[in-house]
């Protein structure tokens, strides 16, 4: 997903290449869904409706402010900070190629779209089943427009961080660490879970956390795949490395589980998965194959052994976003500084002989991280100023689905009476 | 008139449904449990969330049967829900005032004796 | 999906267009699946399976009569009416591109058959838990033949709703309007539930109707996106118009929740993203992003009204086929009319001064709700001579799971014992 | 999958076959997830987790080894019964052309990859619910290695059964027989369930098996379609038999439910689905639509009956993986040699006149059936020389999620107790 | 004071509530259980695997009530919950010795008597 | 021998078990339940149907203990699961007849104390 400005004439379209970023469009549009389930296995069931809102409504607010204005501040023309208003309300994104490709401008701008929405989805896991759903809508909506879409900008858009060299295939600074920073962020000003470090929070469905690793996977090869924006070879490698890195995160998370814990167990597994999807989208199609597995493997290391000691911390990151995008991105950001290499499509990294890569990066992931962190903050203490974030405790213990849907995820109707019309 | 009731293991099940069968009792109503007593406590995993489970998945039984079956039906039981292993459970043998048959409205012994549905009441 | 005689010479493949045709096949494919989750989700544990299988049991039912002759009678050479028997067991239908476009004669045939496949299993939604599996699955295969493949030739195979310039890009008229109106014939036809309207009868496991949803969503970029025969700009446009136009409706659909029940539901938030996508789907290739937003959030209405109203009523159309998927395809066919602009591929609508577009509109509208009820009332009343369409009251009350297959959704195999072999 | 030895001259990329092959290869990788949701739902709730990480880990596992030597093995230049080390870590593989078609090296290497993976979670389903995790991973890391790759190579690799003229389009041999064959002894050698054959063994969630099986069917269309390695007539052909062979299975399927036990069972639908995906593979790419018709009805057969039967011997195939995948597949690889046809792109089979075919086929079947069964038995021998295979009885009992994972799916966190941490 | 435990059709449920409430029944407790009875077996198959299944979904009504009220709500339940065919259920009464209502610590009569949340205890 | 049956809230489950583990109980059985009281009802909406519900989830506990322990299990009960909202539940204490323990068949008080596994019978 290499930045570009609008160029001058229109480029005539490629089928091919068009026929891959519609797909790529569409699995990425998948991971938003699937990451509801992926969070909502992993909570309680009185919390699983609200979980799963917290990702599916992403697919509308987020698409609307990203349609409305997040676009264009991110790839409209404008300066190395913020795009104009130029494609407010996609004005004047029409279907011809141009700078990013032989493809439809609108279909670049849906493609773009598709990360902004799962990146706002990702913050969730650190607010669950205490976070009210309004100000959550009210924070993703915002959030979407002063956070990702300038980090957007600066990274991919012709911003400052992109022009500085900084290297970032499909999002570990875009996407992953801003995420995770904001998450952690939301998790202080929202606070824990009212039993967080005394109750038990365990799960209610493991099926349904690998239903949504399955999807993710799948999804994420149009995330890294589809970056390259055509059907060419950078494209067949950063989906094949989307392939090799989790793989080797699988099995060193499986081999860490059998050794200190003496179980492979099935979260851990999943979560391994993630972490090594995370890892390897900043280097996807900068990194051989061979160093895709070995990226793959070290990232395991620092994500595993903070998830092991976060719910001894009195940070209620409830679904370990830090630990999994956060730690997972940095990792995955500095490790492209070491693997990358020119003959596979990136610039050379420390190991070949440009250590200065590796200083980008660092650049790279203070400044997105630094400025998540504040404008978060920022938004969610002007929210809070307007309305609660949270619920009373006495709710939070009757589960959201049903204080603030009005629903239960599970029932069988038992006891139920039809309430006559109004 | 008395209601049985038994804490037993799941797996025991379909052999105490046998036994109870041969011992000719007709009806019965169950109920998945989870109990706690003297087994050793499972712990759990998830991420870095450790937990220790005490409570195993039992199977409930509830029998009302009248005085001259109470000693087969118990004796039943004990037999075919023995493993010998800490966990087998308990059966509890409570005194009922009385017992209606909702069907029928028939009280008592009537009520528990089984019946073919087109009978006479 | 624009309409096609037979053409002449054979034209090249281009593998571009053949690629996305052949995913969105897939897309459409999976559609089917997801609906009866969808479907399942929302109806009682009891009818679990059999809810599932009369989605699942339509890629059976409808493709074998899809290949025998439905494809014929829609597309083969024929009149403005019905096609011939040319293509009776895709006789004839080889791998050669064609007037539909550079892509395999055989994969077009596919492609239609997977909205014939749909069709018909939406329908089901107005039948479940309470019409017997046998004469839903003969339903369905004649409808297929005597409904669907009709209409598809008078809007899509040359036939006359077609040559009278009646736009429907993906199917409001040919698949949504005629499954809903149909759903709501045989909902009077076979009768209410036995419990309708007296007791609660609530979704089981709404966590499975958002996962329908989600899978819902994923196809359907195939379904209006693949519309365009090609992975060009008008393709890139209806999948984009795929992307925005639900996600205003489901914004809406939030806002009206939020307003009147003080609840975002997330059934509610399915059904949005569902109405939405009915919305879009005979104008997605036709209008501008922009136009695609309003219409989808103007879809949202009427269907959100009737939706509240309906359990009110004696019609039990127990999923709301005919307020989602009819309201939605007659709000998004008019809408089309209004909408519609030649610059974005479509002819001009009435805001852009044809305002006899809207007037074809009606027609294709009323055409085929007029045609799809009466045959439909034919079809189930010409079955039931022969059969009776539902099972004793008591029967119903234990499930159909149990009643029609011999199966439970979910069980312990508490006091279950073997049955020594036959 | 038409096998090739390395070719000289680099072929250039077509971007419409390489987004096809994209888009193929993430179709395969779906269906090894989609897998452990159908054999899932098959067994106990206590077991659940379990059986999806059997699937699940394959991802990683076999990923592992087909990168490290198992690609090479069968692909790399050597002789006609295996490849040399020559890509041995994907040395040497690059995103150029080649003798395989115009689509990246590596991208061809990971969609054959795909085929691994699934391949060895397939043989999983025959020890479910006893086999100890430890050494299942073991068996499928080098069974990979050892059977896979060998018979991969026969028949695709330029192998001795490529050359002698068998026809296998997408894996009835190498992938279903193979697997098949190798889940039987599996079966012998783990030894049955302790309470196989006295207890009734139930689903726990009918539901998850149609899930699984949507999913399948939607992933096999690239695991056929993208076995042309191009967007072409012959995917075309590939994908649509695909979608009317199963059609025929399950119609037959249903048909022989309903006569024989009066019910039409989910789980019957489900098995019958996948039953026509088998017997399809071999012939997608060969055969008319006709005769993919008549080959899924076909196929039903003997797979019908043999499940029906398996449950009163005294093999514990516990998901039915030969009934299913053998049977179907030597069915689908026996029926290429009577219905394939030159004028669809493959030879003639002894319809058509050439009944050599069909004891070439036959040659191919025993061929990989006898190889499989005897390394199979060897690497499963060899690895409980060193590790017992299974638990004892008492902890099979209490279910392998709990006593090989530590986890439970489904759980509310009644009475559990946070322990401190270490 | 008097234990009611009842087992009934679970589709009477809402029916057998409405009888309760009209009865001046205001507390109980409700549990899904399976029976078995004199109802015919069901037969179920997956794949090759054919079980007879001979317990039936039930609900289980537990109900806490002072003597003078014993009468009228059994009647309660034999009346709303009857169909008249079989595996309609039974009902069962047994002696207590004495009730607790926890949020206040009352005992006996007092404990099952409803009672405004801020009445003086 | 008495069977004491608390219905408690769910989420004050763990509470209990730690105040019913210092009060020295070892078995007991527990099983999740839906229970109406003087709690205020749910509104569920579902697209347009919406339905009150008047359960709300509780936890059923069941504890066969010996004389001299009833009174200090119902205070433990009494004590932990209290909040003081409406819908903290009651306790029941029921007579017994008998209590068995399936793994060795004693009887009584006997089946009830807790006992090594490899103890001598
Ligand atoms: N006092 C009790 N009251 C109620 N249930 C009990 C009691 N003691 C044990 N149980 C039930 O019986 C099960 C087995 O009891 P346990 O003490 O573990 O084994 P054993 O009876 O073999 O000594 C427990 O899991 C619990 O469900
Ligand atoms: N003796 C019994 N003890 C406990 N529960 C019983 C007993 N007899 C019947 N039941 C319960 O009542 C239900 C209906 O009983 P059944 O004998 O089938 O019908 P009926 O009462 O109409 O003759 C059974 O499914 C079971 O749950
Ligand atoms: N008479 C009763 N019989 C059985 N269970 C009861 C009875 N009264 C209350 N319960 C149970 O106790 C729970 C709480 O009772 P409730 O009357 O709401 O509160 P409180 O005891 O604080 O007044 C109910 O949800 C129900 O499960």
């Amino acid at each position: 997903m290499i930045l570009q400005a609008d160029a001058g004439g229109a480029v005539p379209i490629s089928a091919g290449d068009t026929a891959w970023l519609l797909v790529s469009t569409a699995l990425v549009l998948l991971m938003t869904p699937a990451l509801g389930f992926f969070y909502g296995g992993l909570v309680r069931s009185k919390n699983m409706l609200n979980t799963l809102m917290m990702s599916f409504a992403s697919l509308g607010v987020v698409t609307v402010a990203w349609a409305a204005i997040g676009f264009s501040l991110a790839f409209a023309p404008g300066n190395a900070w913020l795009g104009g208003a130029g494609h407010a309300f996609l004005v004047g994104v029409g279907v011809e190629g141009g700078a990013w490709g032989p493809t439809p401008h609108l279909l670049y701008a849906a493609y773009q779209g598709s990360f902004a929405i799962i990146t706002a989805a990702l913050i969730s896991g650190a607010v669950v089943e205490r976070m009210r759903f309004g100000p959550y809508l009210s924070f993703i909506f915002l959030w979407s427009i002063a956070v990702y879409a300038p980090v957007a900008r600066w990274v991919w858009g012709g911003g400052w961080l992109g022009t500085l060299g900084a290297l970032d295939f499909a999002g570990g600074t875009v996407v992953h660490i801003n995420a995770a920073v904001a998450a952690v962020v939301a998790a202080l000003v929202v606070g824990s879970r009212r039993d967080y470090g005394r109750a038990a929070l365990l799960p209610h469905n493991v099926s349904f956390v690998l239903l949504g690793t399955g999807l993710l996977w799948f999804g994420w090869f149009g995330f890294n795949g589809g970056s390259a924006l055509a059907a060419n070879g950078t494209a067949a490698l950063a989906f094949v490395n989307t392939l090799l890195a989790p793989a080797a995160t699988l099995v060193c998370w499986m081999l860490l589980d059998a050794f200190r814990e003496r179980n492979i167990t099935a979260v851990g597994a999943a979560t391994g998965i993630v972490v090594g999807l995370v890892g390897i989208t900043p280097a996807a199609g900068f990194v051989s194959p061979a160093s895709a597995m070995a990226l793959g493997a070290l990232v395991a290391f620092p994500s595993y052994f903070a998830i092991l000691h976060r719910p001894r911390t009195r940070l209620d990151d409830s679904l370990d976003v830090f630990a999994a995008h956060g730690l997972g991105g940095i990792t995955g950001a500095l490790l492209v500084g070491v693997f990358a290499e020119k003959a596979w499509g990136g610039k050379e990294g420390l190991l070949f002989g440009n250590p200065g890569q590796l200083w980008t990066q660092a650049v790279a992931v203070v400044a997105s991280a630094a400025y998540s962190a504040l404008a978060t903050w920022l938004l969610l203490k002007l929210i809070s100023l307007v309305t609660p974030l949270r619920r009373p405790d006495h709710e939070e213990a009757r589960g959201l689905d049903l204080v603030q849907h009005g629903e239960e995820a599970y029932t069988r109707g038992e006891g139920a009476v039809l309430v006559q019309p109004r | 008139m008395k209601l049985i009731i038994a804490i037993i293991r799941s797996e025991r099940l379909n052999e105490v449904l046998e036994a109870l069968y041969r011992a000719e009792v007709r009806g019965l109503t169950i109920s998945p449990v989870r109990g706690h007593g003297g087994e050793v406590e499972q712990v759990e995993t998830y991420r870095g969330t450790r937990v220790k489970v005490g409570l195993q998945d039992k199977m409930r039984l509830e029998i009302g049967v009248s005085e001259p079956f109470v000693e087969a039906t118990v004796n039943a039981i004990l037999e075919s829900a023995r493993t010998g292993e800490v966990g087998d459970g308990k059966v509890f043998v409570l005194p009922v005032e009385s017992v209606y048959r909702i069907r029928t409205g028939e009280r008592d012994e009537a009520a528990v004796t089984p019946q073919a549905p087109g009978a006479p009441v």
